[in-house]
């Protein structure tokens, strides 16, 4: 492949990151790519780094080396909301949604980075303000329907059962119609049942919306069932990169999940 | 519950209008303070103010054969409160006001005059007020901050033998309105008589002076005069007492002059002094009679402890005075059921000498007073006064005397001018 | 040494017992905070109350007099001499504990697992309610305090510093208040005193189980609602030393519930949790308000203690944002 | 059965996000609105204005600016009164140094100086969270006040230290100083409460209102989905000290007409305040007024019973008052800990279904 092709179709493209808390590691040279339209599972043992590497792809973390390309552009030093900006959204391990809004106003929130009418013109309500806040619950409202969570619309989401609030989370990130979305255990906790429906709005935003996809994820079957290419991160270093077959018959990924001591 | 607050807006509204029928009596609002930081000081001043027209109710039936309706209306020392008070009494025919605290007197102000009632800020409010030009309704006699700022300066030159330039002043003051009014009075004092002068201000409310008594300590001013209020006096008066400062060097103004201010001291403060403008202790013949018809009677505002304490003194003068001018009007205008107007045009006429004081069993308890239209704030006098600790009691240690009445003038001029100014008030011929 | 070096050294030593003093309100807070993760702004009403009572049971006032007298025209006020202070200080305790246990059973133990601002707001109701009651009880007037602690100006320190002073100056010695060295005194007592109750006893160590983990502690038995009930009897005990210091120097009367305004900034720069904290924090603040008010003051005017006191906080919890001894606050997501 | 919302059916996005979307609601409020302006001016008189509807208008809103701080943007302020003497010095300040200039726009403008001051005393809401945040307002609450007592320009050199407010017309009508009518008064604060609680609602309920709210219920996760968390805070730190700014404005130049710092906005105000968010309801704009009619009215509603009614002492009144209002908000809490806009609002679900609950 060579580089132009690569960088037209490569949307985020990380090289070489290190990360390290004082003098824990957290990640060790790590270096791969997720390409446009893909789903891209990142999956390891507990604490290998994988939420880690989540926040540095957002931008809550700074790492201390290595580059984060995305989008065909070498990113500078930002705040995670202008990597928001940008186009990056993401569910989180434990629900962080706003608890005393509704799931409406969740979802909505999810639209702030498309809002832009300022201060005053909210002030005055009608008129512009207005129809931009309707455009954006038109657009909302269809992620309601896809979701099929009409019924709590109004309820605040503080209220709802866990399955639910993963739910209305995934909704929100899916509102900010983002380049890539970022999926840090959509599944876990869940009955088999509520990981069904769950596998399905992965795949049915992949197809629908043409969204690329991030996602940590434990379930080995699920992975191999919806990702398109794995990277496994193990002890904050990356030991295996590929297509789902290839990373299930990889020795090391076999180690580190069965648990050989490292020597 | 819509219900529920439905009828309760409208008992509050019909509580709130019935009180709205104007009686035939004289009516005496007292805007007192029995609650809150300043209780203690409100407490006594109040109980002065009621037993007073109590006992003319009792004993004369009143003032000029017209009954005495006195209300009270409890501000907690707070404008806001006082606002309501004021709005919900001067509705009953109120004839004056005392409004008590710094913030209702200058709330009230404009509004008093607005609605033709004279107010008494006896020894607080506004000092400029004195200009009876400017200010219609509002009276201060018998003296002002500015008044007893240059009547201490005045004692401390007499005590030095009439020279008191190079030495030294400070003033410990409440960091507000109040505290700041003797300010320009005792700089331009001191350009006069060329002392030094260190001003120390305490932060409200004043628990903690460490600072500025160590400083004072360091500085060893001659004379340390205090603009206290509330929990400041007390602190202090403990403080000046730590610091082993001469207390009889130590001058407080009338509302650092209590028995609350020093008793929490003990013996401390023994020999701190106060200016003052009425006299201390229950020696008086009047007191017979309040005995006799009020506190024996059972009808007491309060359980009569307070009997000879300097605000409860403060509360009977303040009532004698407000009968006095009532008395007045009703004399000016022949008729004994006077409107609040007619009261204004008695405050302005109002002359108490010591006769009348001697009459009213209160001899040599305070200055003569002389009001007039262009002066409202009386002849401007006031008394030294000592605590000796051991008896637990003040004693008057001067005559009242006036204040250098040259650079007083000069300053209430000036401002009353200001705010005439600034108000697009045209001052009244005299 | 120089007068003006000797002088800054007496504001400094004037400082830290001043900031002793403060330290001594907001440990109360501090011991409800850290138990119940409540800011308990009824502390200083509490300190009031509690100064009220001693003194009322010293002087042998009777209770709601005003209000009997009112009600029935009756004309009580005493019921004897009074009582010695010590019987005085045990009985105003009783009370105390009887507040803290008619205070979870009413109140608190309905909010349990509330939101903090929810029992801040409770005890704001407690307070409201505590200023009425103690002035009905006791009446408004300004009381004197007197538990037998000597106060005013040290002579021998007075005599020792005047030696310190280099020839020729014109030094008369430096200040320090007994009254001040007593309260340290008593605040090293009282804080060895909570330590070793915590780390000794099992009521003690049950408090730090909850102080740690709520949810835990109950697991393992420990009941929630004693520990209450310990705890504000605790800071109702810490109440009556603050009410008696600062009581001592100003009589007692309504204004001494605003005492808790100057332990605010202690409690903030030295964390809400941490008993060294509010120690610590009051010495740093009394230290640093008086020697700006001593140095920078006069050019500004004076009375810069309150707002200073906050600034000061202010300047170091932008480099600690958890207070001096608070938790590090973590932030994960 | 009168108040329901069956058969009330929303056909159209806007009519689903309207305020009052149960058409009981909104025609209450359409009658009290009327009512306020077109019924209430002419059977006002003094004690209505300044006793009771005034304080109440005023600290509404007082009350709705701290409300968009620490109840829609979960940054505890303790610094209201301070800001409310901004607001009042600004106003004093701007009128007698160009009494030509409408005192409508003078208000307005003593809300944006309110409004640059709150943004700089919001700058550490940066790094500082919780109560410790406090610490800032607190300092700005002292500080303030100390400042406008110190600096003689502020209030015009004058001897006293006190200010006072001149006397300004709207329209020829005078709604300052002691001459100013009831109604004129009252109407002109309506006015302004109206206008900014309606604003107040607006900007709650779209891009800037959500973005307070994500940064209180979850300032990193609002962060990490593209919230800036220095514009929202500061916006909300520059809202309430603009809507605090018009209260003391207004406080100072309608209501009072004379105002001393220490007394009139003391550290004890900016408890108020923040008493009466909690108490009607944190992130509510009705809570705000329930809170300050709580907090304002209930006492004069106690004394005028107790005192004018049963004749009771005055200061025994005071007393019972104190243990009333504290034990009601004890009592409110227990029942409802959201604020009484919450019980107001279970009420309302409860009168709904009325008289079938089940």
């Amino acid at each position: 492949m060579d580089q132009a092709a690569a960088s037209e179709d490569i949307l985020l493209d990380l090289r070489n990151i290190s990360l390290s808390f004082g003098g824990v590691k957290a990640l060790i040279d790590i270096s791969f790519d997720i390409r446009r339209g893909e789903v891209r599972a990142i999956i390891g043992p507990n604490g290998a780094g994988k939420s880690s590497m989540l926040n540095v792809i957002n931008g809550f973390y700074h790492p201390q080396e290595g580059e984060v390309w995305f989008d065909g552009k070498l990113r500078g030093p930002m705040k995670p909301h202008q990597i928001a900006r940008q186009g990056i959204a993401r569910t989180f391990q434990n629900i962080a949604l706003f608890r005393g809004m509704s799931t409406l106003d969740n979802l909505m929130t999810g639209r702030i980075t498309h809002m832009h009418e300022n201060m005053f013109w909210q002030a005055i309500w009608k008129g512009r303000a207005e129809k931009e806040e309707l455009a954006h619950r038109e657009r909302v409202e269809h992620i309601i329907d896809f979701l099929e969570i009409q019924s709590i619309r109004k309820t605040p989401v503080g209220k709802l059962p866990y399955g639910l609030q993963k739910r209305v989370e995934l909704g929100r990130a899916l509102a900010a119609e983002s380049k890539l979305l970022l999926l840090d255990e959509p599944m876990a906790g869940m009955n088999l049942e509520e990981k069904e429906d769950m596998c399905r709005f992965v795949l049915d935003v992949h197809d629908q919306f043409g969204t690329t996809i991030a996602l940590i994820e434990h379930d080995m079957g699920v992975v191999m069932d919806i990702a398109d290419r794995v990277v496994v991160l193990d002890y904050g270093r990356k030991i295996g990169d590929g297509y789902p077959d290839e990373v299930r018959s990889n020795k090391d990924v076999i180690d580190a999940y069965l648990g050989v001591a490292h020597d | 519950m819509k219900l529920k607050q439905l009828t309760a807006v409208t008992l509050a509204a019909t509580v709130a209008l019935g009180g709205g029928v104007v009686s035939a009596d004289l009516t005496f609002p007292s805007l007192s303070y029995r609650t809150g930081p300043y209780a203690p000081n409100g407490i006594p001043f109040a109980d002065g103010y009621a037993d007073y027209f109590t006992l003319l109710n009792e004993r004369d039936g009143g003032i000029g054969g017209e009954k005495i309706n006195f209300i009270e209306c409890e501000t907690g020392y707070n404008t806001e409160k006082g606002v309501e008070c004021y709005e919900s009494t001067k509705g009953q025919g109120s004839l004056v006001y005392q409004p008590l605290s710094t913030g209702i007197t200058y709330q009230l102000i404009p509004k008093v005059t607005a609605d033709n009632i004279p107010m008494h800020s006896m020894g607080y409010g506004r000092t400029s007020a004195a200009n009876g030009r400017v200010f219609s309704h509002i009276f201060n006699f018998p003296g002002t901050y500015w008044d007893a700022a240059s009547i201490i300066v005045k004692y401390i030159l007499d005590e030095e033998g009439g020279d008191i330039s190079g030495k030294s002043l400070a003033l410990v003051y409440h960091n507000s309105a109040y505290g700041k009014e003797p300010i320009r009075t005792l700089q331009e004092l001191s350009k006069k008589h060329g002392y030094n002068l260190t001003l120390l201000a305490v932060d409200h409310p004043g628990q903690e002076q460490k600072s500025q008594w160590l400083q004072i300590r360091r500085e060893r001013p001659d004379y340390v005069l205090m603009w206290g209020w509330g929990v400041m006096n007390q602190v202090a008066i403990q403080e000046a007492a730590n610091i082993r400062y001469p207390m009889d060097h130590f001058i407080g103004v009338w509302w650092s002059a209590s028995e609350n201010d020093v008793i929490p001291a003990g013996e401390g403060a023994n020999g701190y002094k106060a200016i003052n403008f009425h006299g201390v202790g229950s020696d008086y013949p009047l007191y017979n009679d309040l005995k006799k018809y009020v506190v024996d009677a059972g009808k007491a505002a309060g359980d009569g402890n307070y009997l000879g304490t300097v605000l409860y003194n403060r509360g009977i003068y303040a009532a004698v005075l407000a009968s006095e001018a009532a008395r007045t009007a009703q004399e000016i205008h022949g008729v004994s059921d006077i409107t609040p107007a007619q009261m204004r045009d008695g405050m302005e006429a109002l002359k108490v000498d010591q006769a009348r004081m001697a009459e009213l069993g209160l001899p040599n308890f305070g200055p003569d007073i002389n009001v007039t239209c262009a002066s409202h704030g009386g002849p401007g006098e006031a008394a030294i006064q000592q605590w000796d600790a051991a008896s637990k009691s003040w004693t008057r240690i001067t005559g009242f005397s006036g204040a250098d009445r040259e650079v007083v003038d000069a300053l209430i001029a000036e401002d009353s001018a200001a705010y005439a100014t600034e108000n697009k008030i045209t001052a009244r011929d005299c | 040494m120089s007068p003006a070096v000797l002088n800054t050294i007496e504001v400094f030593l004037n400082g830290l017992m001043a900031g002793v003093m403060y330290s001594l309100v907001a440990l109360g807070f501090v011991l409800i905070f850290k138990s119940s993760g409540i800011f308990n702004y009824a502390q200083g009403v509490m300190a009031l109350f509690a100064a009220l009572t001693l003194v009322g049971f010293q002087t042998g006032q009777i209770p709601f007099a005003h209000l009997i007298n009112v009600v029935f025209g009756t004309d009580y006020h005493h019921w004897g001499e009074g009582m010695n202070t010590v019987l005085a200080i045990i009985l105003t305790m009783l009370i105390m504990i009887l507040l803290a246990w008619i205070v979870e059973k009413l109140v608190l133990r309905y909010l349990v697992n509330q939101e903090p601002i929810i029992l801040f707001m409770a005890t704001i109701g407690l307070a409201f309610f505590l200023e009425g009651l103690g002035d009905l009880m006791w009446g408004a007037n300004i009381k004197v305090l007197n538990v037998g602690l000597p106060s005013g100006g040290s002579f021998w320190w007075e005599d020792v510093t005047r030696t310190w002073a280099s020839e020729g100056s014109d030094y008369y010695g430096m200040y320090i208040d007994v009254l001040d060295v007593w309260a340290a005194g008593i605040a090293v007592v009282l804080v060895v005193a909570l330590t070793a109750f915590s780390q000794f006893t099992k009521t003690g160590r049950a408090l730090r189980a909850v102080a740690d983990d709520h949810q835990a502690a109950l697991t393992v038995g420990i009941s929630l609602r004693t520990i209450w009930v310990v705890v504000w009897s605790i800071a109702g005990f810490v109440a009556l030393v603050a009410g008696i210091m600062w009581g001592a120097k100003s009589g007692v009367q309504f204004s001494l519930s605003l005492i808790a305004l100057k332990a605010l900034p202690v409690l903030i720069l030295g964390g809400f949790t941490s008993i060294p904290g509010a120690i610590v924090g009051g010495l740093i603040i009394g230290v640093g308000e008086k020697l700006f008010e001593y140095s920078v003051g006069p050019m500004i005017g004076g009375a810069t203690e309150n707002w200073f006191a906050y600034v000061l906080a202010l300047f170091f919890l932008m480099f600690r944002p958890q207070g001096l001894f608070g938790e590090r606050i973590i932030e994960r997501v | 059965m009168i108040y329901r919302e069956a058969g009330d059916f929303k056909t159209s996005y806007s009519a689903d996000q309207q305020t009052f979307p149960i058409g009981f609601d909104r025609w209450t409020v359409r009658v009290v609105v009327i009512f306020a302006f077109l019924v209430v001016p002419f059977l006002i008189n003094d004690y209505w204005e300044k006793s009771i509807l005034l304080p109440f208008l005023i600290w509404s809103l007082a009350a709705l600016g701290l409300n968009i701080l620490t109840g829609y943007c979960g940054q505890l302020s303790l610094g209201t009164g301070g800001f409310m003497a901004v607001g009042a010095y600004a106003c004093y300040k701007l009128t007698t140094m160009f009494p030509e200039v409408n005192i409508l726009f003078v208000v307005l403008l003593a809300g944006v100086v309110t409004a640059l001051v709150g943004i700089l005393f919001g700058l550490p809401s940066l790094r500082i969270k919780g109560f410790y945040l406090a610490v800032a307002t607190l300092a700005a609450q002292f500080f303030l006040v100390w400042l406008f007592n110190k600096v003689p320009w502020f209030y015009n050199y004058s001897a006293s230290g006190q200010i006072n407010m001149p006397e300004r017309e709207v329209l020829g009508f005078i709604v300052s100083g002691a001459n100013a009518e009831p109604w004129a008064t009252y109407l002109f604060t309506l006015l302004f409460v109206l206008v900014f609680a309606v604003i107040a609602r607006n900007l709650t309920r779209g891009r800037l209102g959500r973005s307070w709210m994500a940064i209180r219920d979850m300032d990193i996760a609002a962060e990490i989905i593209g919230v800036p968390p220095l514009q929202a805070k500061l916006s909300a730190f520059a809202i309430s000290s603009f809507y605090i700014g018009l209260a003391g404005a207004l406080f100072f130049g309608v209501y009072l007409g004379a105002v001393e710092p220490t007394e009139a906005f003391g550290i004890d105000k900016s408890f108020l305040v923040l008493f009466m968010i909690i108490i009607g309801g944190l992130g509510s704009i009705a809570g705000s007024f329930i809170g300050a009619a709580f907090m304002v009215l209930l006492p004069v509603l106690f004394k005028n019973i107790m005192v004018g009614d049963f004749g009771w002492p005055t200061d025994t009144v005071q007393h019972f008052i104190f243990m009333l209002v504290g034990g009601l908000i004890m009592f409110f809490l227990i029942v409802e800990p959201h604020g009484l806009a919450q019980l107001w609002r279970i009420t309302k679900e409860k009168l709904r279904l009325w008289p079938f609950p089940h």
